[in-house]
């Protein structure tokens, strides 16, 4: 009998394909004693190929599966900064304790899953893909982050991130729903199109499911004031998961965040460019403020977090191709000087007893000038300062706000990075310079490496090539694209143009 | 060569003299530093004489060339080089600089011998005189600035000579910042004038002027009233005038030279030199008159009561200029000039004097301490006598002449004019009163200590010198004659510089002789041919009238100085005890120091502490802390909000959800 | 030949890291002297006559923003250029002569920072201008932080914490720069394609709307860095923390980047804006004089005296660029390389008082001249250029600027005239409560070594050079000055009084009472 | 019957579940909250899907309910690996990280 076959584009979907063979590999390579220790390779191999993959995509759009999923080189791009951020966690999180907890196969393929649904949602164009995008991106990093079944923290941050996250998604659905009834479409050309076509300007359904879907987003790329699971999780988390999900998870939920907004509401513009200019104005301030008065390297990088979304979003409220580009920059940028920060945090968190409490960088800049310079270059970046890809992103950033007529937004922007100085440059003088005020006496800190759950201390940490690697490696990126950024500008403005 | 080119020699070689003795600190002895330093004064004063004979050669009108080095820094309009301005006024203040600079450097190199800081003190000796020709041969106003300033650093080098001492270092100090205030009066007059006439340079300013402004117009008076705020503070007339007294710290040849005959008499030079911007601003010439007047009156006051032999002596050195200001403020710029001339050789001559018994008494400098000098020290009290005689205007001496033609002046001026006269004649019955006051008082009566040990053994020995002033041991690293001191009497060099001023003293009257001879006059007056005044000439016999009435006042003065001092000496003690309110007035220099720390210092302290206690810490401080405060307390806000409780971070996220949603229901309907 | 002047202290430092301790200091100071070298040379090569600019080299950076790599020198920048390259010459040998804790990483951040220094004043494109102009803190910074002094003992804060203070403080203005820099580049842009050139800027120009406010943005940015009155928080803290060769090129170079963009840029580029500010900006400098004056002559501590006259001297340059005249503007970038050249001897010999009397409060030192005569005799010239003693190329620098003042608005310049006097007092006092009174008891008073004369005196003799020839720099300044000022006058003659006597200038103007 | 009804009830139903998770302390109830506030959806997607007349809502209902299960399993995973640890069955006693 015979059936007019669907035309599937293999080729457009290969880099999902590679990875769900990915993780079914991984996942078994755990259960044959041979293949036990062969995970981490197996899963870099994996993301390889994925990559591999997406890079001969490059540069050729096109809809996949009846038009749920596209395929440009915004969606490659995003992809590409997860698949990276992948690979780096898979290194860091050698000798991690967490893999041992949950089993390396495991662990690694949930990791897989993961990426999967980033690159997946990098190029959703439809609420249904979109939501199960978005689910197959969480779900993972929920188990993940209580991977490390030993301290209370992780299982904790990963209750409170399913929880809060949980009611993410809800919300998130019950938008689309508004949105599907009111458009009669789940496709974001097809809600456009509806919105264009019934003209439902002022219908509550559609606004409604704007707010909704706006908060679900905003929740997964930690905007405030739906922002606060983010230091909480970012805290407990195994550190190298940490580092996974503070870059992709924000990557891929922006580029859909672009897709959304920019397709399917593009014609709502005015309604909406307010509302997020004002979510990024909220949560730059409340992001940079709140890591003033912490001591914990995560939490300060998880509230960084919270402001850099901040700045990120204003590439999405302008809605302009410059503004797109600029954020798909800005991510790559951000990736960097987070990876080189959180290599470095893992190294002391397994070096010294001080686990990540900025302590344990006091005087690294004569210890372990390795480790220091990256760590400093990276905060240096993230603060914004020249000669470091972070100015060259803020300035890509503001040149987009101000031609998207958003200027106070950019001087928030501004006003922003002079108060996250104040936290940056904290762990700086910790590693060169004397201790600001001497440290408190005793008590060994609230995530102290000394609590009974205490990780093993890996005295060598500072010198593995694993750890090391990717923060010298990182740190030389920061510089090097901070000195000639035409590449990676290059890069972006594609990504830019795949929307507009 | 030419005239300007020996011009630039006259100012050459001082300031090499002053540099070479300053390299070569560690190398050149003693005496070799002494040498260098006199020599380099006389040849400049030689190529004074020089340029002067090749003046004499020209013309009386053509007498005036400028010549220039370089652009020192003339861009956007404003014209500056480095260039002099050679006529018979500048030649005449070159003269009588270098001339009774080299005296005094001679008599410098016999007292400072045995001072430490021998090569520091000709250093900057000579270099004051480089300072100071600079000034007189100045061709544009930035120029004189330059050496206005210039000079007035070399004082505060030389008054705070023994840096060591407290009093010293403070009276230098006081001296710069005064001087430094009249060095702004002069920066903007340069300005005014710079605005209302496009150059800064003499020729061209002095040509301009009489086109560009009317007289009395605001702007030249304005001009006018600034040049003398610069005048006045060099010239130590009221109210800037505190710091000469001070200026006594220095060693004597410093009060000799700088304090008496050269520095002090600069202003009255501006005023001269500027005579042709005061004579479109009578009203200014007027004002800088009246307060010559003042000056003339109540530094002869103080000078009556002072026990301190050398600020007595500064007193009277403020009261004569009095009289050049006066002089040269209505007109009689001839006159002045004498003044000044006659007045550097008798004081410049008394400060010798004065130097040669000081250090006899050991840096001791109270009159009521001295006594008896006379037999000591012949030489040192003969020339003293004949300074006192000139300067209390004894009939044909230099005084003499050159006061009363100041006066006979004035009164030919008639009118308003005949107030300086009549106090013009009482000043100068005071200054006989005290000039024979301070020569009674140390040359008469009961031999003091120091004095008998002269007469007995031919010379004194002494402890260790203390500061009079605080009477704190002096600091002898730093200078201070040693434990045998150099009077007149044993030092040649010094002999023979107060021989020779002694004997200008006299008869260097003599130069200019109502109806007889009018050298001085004859020769500046071509420099001074403005448009008014120039007509204005007491004729010969109220010239003489005037001697005459002046030699009766003098004579008058001395007699009255010996009733009270000599004849019966209990007299003064009452005077005293009856008068003890005006005696404590006259005493305290009329109380300008207080008014002036009153008014001046303290506010200014008073504003400085202000703004370091409390502006400082609240308000600037205050902005930053506040800043930091905030955003602190906003993180503590957010961070206690962050509190872990999961089920309040939904409720904030819902809460958030319904915040937006709202949003979008109003703002769209 | 310009790529090398600007790059040759960064690749110097680079290698040095590489090299023995012992080795690295010479090393930099070897790398200081080549850039000198490389700068006389560029001045030896100068036109005197031209206005534009010199030596451009201009290529393309990230084209997709539209900025450019693009340097030049012309009157505004030569001596600057000279100056930083001289004063870091200073301050590295002095500090060479010395042994300091991780001296590699030391010398590379002096050098890093004359590359950031030198690149702020060569570039010619405006986000070029941004970058190196927050660039130069961030190696100071860590010279501050990690060599400096912690001052908790005697009250203060600790070098960190200071220069957390300093760097927070001067990158606020920076950041808005930033924002301002693209905002102009935009506007002037409008719809076209955007670039960030200096030049290409000048000629589109913007509306007066946005002109006022990206006026105070940039403005805001240079007032911080000079510091300008109630701007200067971070000073004094960060003036008593940091190590004294670092201070000293900071405080003789890094100010003036701040007066240097008044002229590059804020003039040029938003002529209408800076007239109508033109008097609040006055207002500004005056109070600088006068607070910075004040609080000199109470201070005791010798770096906070040099601090707080600083203040007042950035003050008088900040008067002169805003007179508006190109007599003015002449002596403001005379006095800025004068102000740099005094101010860095200061440092050096506190830093040299420091290492014989063992403290920074001049009201414990004194008598020092006695047995240190050369010594006395450099300081005493030092402090007499500082008061701009009449003879002394400062001097000029004040007088053109005042003279410009003056003419400009006259009320101004009788204000700020007074902050001459009080400067003769401060540095005076300065002089005198180090060299000359009673010696205290068990100070060592010693002469100045032969090290420390290498550095010294070629500086003293810059600032003796420069006393007799001042038009050495006011020739080469002056053509770009009156081009730049001509910007905002609209082109009108700006030689004495004729330039200004006919316009209505507010009741601080002069208007001659009576005509002739 | 008007659509309105429907879109009431999920929406009551999605307040409930909201309400729920703010109110009540134990996870599991919190999980059973956060069907609830899924289903909401599902329900108004699945009448939404009858409105429009077109399957898409319906074939998305189903994709959640597959989602919603996950979530469930993952929750009760996590809750059984606290209860392992010996710690407290309560949301509000897990608040380590703070601040």
């Amino acid at each position: 009998m015979n059936f007019n076959e669907p035309h599937i584009d293999y080729a457009g979907i290969s880099p999902l394909i590679a990875l769900t063979v990915g993780i079914c590999v991984v996942l078994l390579s755990a259960v044959f004693r041979p293949f036990k220790r062969s995970a981490p390779l197996l899963t870099l191999i994996t993301l390889g190929a994925t990559a591999g993959l997406l890079i001969w995509q490059w540069d050729d759009p096109k809809n996949l599966i009846t038009g749920a999923l596209r395929l440009d080189d915004l969606g490659i791009s995003i992809s590409l900064i997860a698949v990276m951020m992948a690979a780096f966690c898979v290194l860091l999180s050698i000798g991690e304790r967490a893999t041992e907890e949950a089993g390396s196969g495991e662990y690694h393929s949930l990791l897989l899953g993961s990426v999967l649904g980033m690159v997946l949602l990098s190029q959703a164009t439809n609420l249904v893909t979109f939501f199960v995008a978005l689910e197959t991106l969480s779900i993972p990093l929920y188990i993940l982050c209580a991977t490390n079944l030993r301290r209370e923290g992780s299982l904790e941050s990963g209750l409170k991130y399913l929880i809060v996250g949980s009611i993410g998604s809800a919300t998130l659905l019950y938008g689309m729903a508004f949105l599907y009834g009111g458009t009669g479409s789940t496709g974001f050309q097809g809600i456009a199109a509806g919105i264009a076509h019934n003209g439902l300007d002022g219908d509550p359904l559609i606004l409604i499911g704007i707010a909704m879907a706006a908060v679900g987003l905003a929740f997964k790329t930690s905007i405030a004031p739906f922002h606060q699971w983010t230091p909480d999780v970012y805290q407990g988390a195994p550190t190298p998961i940490t580092s996974f999900m503070a870059v992709a998870t924000k990557a891929a939920a922006f580029a859909v965040f672009l897709r959304f907004f920019e397709v399917a509401l593009g014609s709502q513009l005015d309604s909406w460019q307010p509302a997020l200019a004002a979510l990024a104005a909220i949560s730059i301030v409340v992001g940079n403020v709140g890591a003033l008065g912490q001591d914990s390297l995560k939490r300060i990088m998880g509230w960084s977090g919270v402001a850099q979304a901040g700045y990120m979003l204003g590439g999405v409220v302008v809605a302009s191709e410059a503004g797109t580009s600029s954020l798909v920059f800005y991510l790559a940028a951000y990736a960097f000087m987070n990876l080189a920060a959180f290599a470095v945090i893992v190294a002391r968190e397994r070096e010294t007893i001080f686990g990540d409490d900025i302590r344990a960088v006091r005087g690294l800049g004569a210890e372990r000038p390795a480790l220091a310079w990256p760590l400093t270059i990276s905060m240096l970046g993230l603060a914004g300062l020249p000669a470091t890809v972070g100015f060259i992103g803020k300035l890509y950033l503001i040149e987009a706000l101000v031609e998207g007529d958003y200027t106070w937004l950019a001087v928030f922007i501004a006003v922003g990075t002079m108060i996250s100085l104040a936290y940056y440059l904290r762990v700086v003088a910790a590693m060169w310079m004397r201790p600001e005020r001497d440290a408190v006496p005793g008590g060994t800190p609230a995530i102290a490496g000394a609590a009974p759950e205490a990780d093993p201390v890996d005295p060598e940490a500072g010198r593995r090539w694993y750890l090391v690697g990717p923060a010298v490696l990182a740190a030389a990126a920061t510089v090097f694209f901070g000195v000639i950024p035409q590449p990676l500008v290059e890069f972006a403005s594609h990504a830019g143009a795949a929307l507009f | 060569m030419t005239g300007t080119a020996w011009a630039w020699l006259v100012l050459l070689f001082p300031l090499l003299g002053s540099i070479v003795i300053a390299l070569g600190y560690r190398a050149l002895p003693q005496k070799a530093a002494g040498m260098i330093g006199t020599a380099a004064i006389g040849l400049s004063f030689a190529c004074g004489i020089a340029a002067l004979i090749s003046l004499l050669g020209e013309d009386a009108d053509a007498r005036h060339h400028a010549s220039s080095l370089w652009d020192y820094a003339s861009v956007a309009g404003l014209d500056i080089k480095l260039g002099i301005y050679l006529d018979q006024l500048s030649i005449f203040m070159v003269l009588v600089v270098t001339g009774v600079s080299t005296l005094i450097h001679l008599y410098s190199y016999g007292y400072m011998q045995s001072d430490q800081g021998y090569h520091r003190f000709f250093s900057y000796l000579n270099f004051f005189v480089f300072s100071m020709l600079l000034l007189v041969l100045a061709g544009n106003f930035v120029l004189l600035i330059v050496g206005w300033a210039f000079v007035g650093f070399a004082s505060y080098a030389l008054i705070s000579f023994w840096y060591r001492r407290e009093t010293a270092t403070r009276a230098g100090m006081k001296a710069f910042v005064i001087n430094v205030v009249g060095d702004i009066g002069l920066v903007l007059a340069a300005f005014l004038i710079f605005r209302e006439l496009g150059s800064f340079d003499y020729g061209t300013v002095f040509e301009r002027a009489p086109e560009v402004f009317s007289v009395n117009e605001w702007s030249i008076t304005a001009i006018c009233l600034l040049l003398l705020v610069g005048a006045f503070a060099k010239s130590a007339q009221l109210p800037l005038h505190t710091w000469l007294p001070d200026a006594m710290e220095g060693p004597t040849p410093v009060s000799s030279l700088i304090h008496a005959a050269t520095m002090v008499t600069a202003g009255v030079y501006l005023i001269a030199r500027t005579h042709v911007l005061f004579a479109l601003a009578p009203t200014a010439a007027d004002i800088s008159a009246f307060v010559g007047l003042a000056t003339l009156l109540v530094a002869a006051t103080i000078a009556l009561v002072m026990t301190d032999l050398k600020r007595a002596i500064a007193y009277s050195t403020m009261s004569q200029i009095g009289y050049m200001v006066v002089g040269v403020s209505i007109g009689a710029y001839g006159a002045g000039m004498f003044h000044l001339m006659t007045h550097a050789f008798f004081k410049a001559l008394l400060f010798m004097a004065a130097g040669s018994i000081i250090a006899a008494m050991a840096n001791e400098q109270n009159i009521d301490r001295m006594g008896g000098f006379a037999k000591a020290m012949r030489f040192t009290s003969v020339t003293m006598l004949c300074g006192g005689l000139a300067l209390a205007a004894f009939p044909l001496t230099s005084g003499f002449f050159s006061k009363d033609e100041i006066l006979a002046y004035a009164g030919a001026r008639g009118g308003m004019y005949l107030i300086f006269v009549v106090l013009g004649y009482f000043g100068a019955f005071l200054t006989a009163i005290y000039t024979f006051r301070l020569i009674f008082r140390v040359l008469q009566g009961e031999p003091c200590a120091e004095a008998r040990e002269l007469i007995e053994t031919g010379h004194v020995a002494h402890e260790a010198p203390k500061n009079p002033a605080t009477g704190e041991p002096e600091d002898t690293d730093v200078g201070f004659p040693g434990p045998e001191h150099h009077i007149a009497e044993q030092s040649a060099p010094m002999r023979v510089a107060m021989g020779v001023l002694a004997f200008l003293a006299l008869v260097g009257g003599l130069v200019q002789v109502p109806g007889v001879d009018n050298v001085i006059a004859n020769f500046l007056d071509p420099a001074f041919e403005g448009p008014v005044l120039s007509h204005v000439h007491p004729s010969i016999e109220w010239d003489w009238i005037g001697l005459a009435i002046g030699g009766v006042i003098s004579l008058l003065g001395i007699w009255a100085a010996h009733w009270l001092y000599v004849a019966n000496p209990e007299r003064p003690r009452a005077l005293e005890q009856r008068l003890q309110g005006l005696h404590d007035f006259l005493f305290h220099k009329w109380y300008f120091d207080e008014a002036i720390d009153l008014l001046v210092v303290r506010p200014a302290l008073a504003i400085g502490r202000f703004a370091n206690r409390t502006f400082e810490r609240f308000v600037v401080d205050g902005m930053v802390t506040g800043t930091e405060e905030t955003v602190r307390s906003a993180g503590g806000i957010v961070s206690r909000v962050q509190n872990g409780f999961v089920r309040s971070y939904a409720l904030l996220l819902i809460a958030g959800f319904a915040g937006l949603a709202l949003y979008f229901l109003l703002s769209s309907s | 030949m310009i790529n090398v002047l600007l790059w040759a202290p960064l690749a110097f430092g680079l290698v040095g890291l590489f090299l023995p301790r012992r080795a690295v200091g010479p090393w930099a100071v070897l790398g200081a002297l080549v850039t000198l070298g490389v700068a006389v040379g560029m001045t030896i090569g100068f036109d005197s006559g031209d206005s534009g600019l010199q030596y451009v080299e201009s290529t393309p950076w990230i084209s997709g923003l539209g900025v450019d790599y693009s340097l030049a020198l012309d009157g505004l920048n030569l001596f600057l250029v000279l100056l930083t390259a001289v004063l870091w010459t200073g301050g590295v040998a002095f500090a060479a002569f010395r042994d300091y804790e991780r001296p590699k990483t030391f010398f590379f951040l002096m050098l890093v920072a004359e590359t950031a220094t030198l690149g702020s004043f060569l570039a010619q494109d405006l986000l070029l201008f941004v970058l190196f102009f927050d660039f130069m803190l961030v190696p100071f910074y860590f010279l501050f932080g990690a060599w400096g002094h912690d001052r908790t003992a005697e009250g203060g804060i600790t070098a960190s914490a200071a220069t957390l203070k300093m760097i927070i403080y001067t990158l606020i203005g920076s950041l808005l720069m930033l924002v301002a820099a693209i905002a102009t580049a935009i506007i002037s842009a409008d719809g076209g394609h955007i670039t960030f050139s200096i030049q290409a800027l000048q000629e589109q120009g913007i509306g007066l709307g946005s002109q006022r406010w990206i006026f105070w943005f940039f403005a805001a940015a240079f007032l911080v860095k000079m510091p300008a009155f109630l701007l200067h928080g971070w000073m004094p803290d960060a003036y008593r923390a940091a190590p004294l060769p670092a201070l000293a090129v900071f405080s003789g170079v890094l100010a003036k980047v701040g007066a240097y963009g008044f002229l590059r840029i804020v003039l040029p580029l938003f002529p209408e804006a800076t007239v109508e500010f033109q008097e609040i900006v006055l207002v500004i400098a005056l109070a600088s004089i006068l607070y910075g004056s004040v609080m000199a002559f109470t201070q005791t501590n010798v770096r906070l005296i040099a601090g707080y006259s600083s203040v007042a001297q950035l003050g008088f340059i900040t008067a002169g660029i805003f007179a508006l005249r190109a007599d003015g503007a002449d002596g403001a970038v005379l006095q800025m390389v004068n102000h740099g050249l005094v101010v860095a001897p200061i440092f050096i010999i506190v830093a040299i008082l420091l290492e014989r009397t063992g403290t920074e409060d001049i009201r414990e030192m004194g008598g020092m001249a006695l047995r240190a005569p050369v010594l006395a005799a450099l300081f005493l010239i030092v402090a007499l250029a500082t008061l701009a003693m009449p003879g002394s190329s400062n001097f000029i620098g004040e007088f053109y600027i005042l003279n410009g003042l003056f003419q400009a608005k006259i009320v101004f310049a009788f204000i700020a005239i007074t902050g001459v006097a009080m400067s003769a007092y401060y540095a005076l006092r300065l002089y005198q409560g180090a060299m000359h009174n009673r010696k205290p008891e068990g100070l060592m008073s010693r002469e100045i070594g032969w090290r420390d004369s290498v550095v010294l005196v070629p500086l003293v003799l810059c600032i003796l050079a420069l006393a007799l020839y001042p038009q050495l720099i006011l020739k080469r300044t002056n053509p770009s000055v009156e081009q730049t000022v001509a910007k905002v006058t609209g082109g009108s003659a700006p030689n004495s009084k004729l330039a200004t006597k006919n316009e209505e200038s507010g009741w601080t103007g002069y208007a001659p009472i009576g005509d002739k | 019957m008007n659509i309105t009804w429907y879109i009431v009830l999920s929406s009551l139903l999605f307040a409930t579940g909201a309400v729920g998770i703010l109110l009540r302390r134990s996870p599991m109830v919190i999980l059973l909250c956060l069907e609830l506030m899924l289903n909401a959806g599902n329900l108004a997607l699945v009448a939404f899907s009858r409105m429009v007349g077109n399957e898409q809502g319906q074939v998305f209902a189903v994709i959640v309910m597959v989602i919603a299960a996950c979530e469930v399993v993952v929750g009760l995973g996590l809750i059984v690996a606290i209860f392992r640890r010996r710690l407290p069955l309560n949301v509000d006693d897990l608040r380590e990280l703070r601040g």
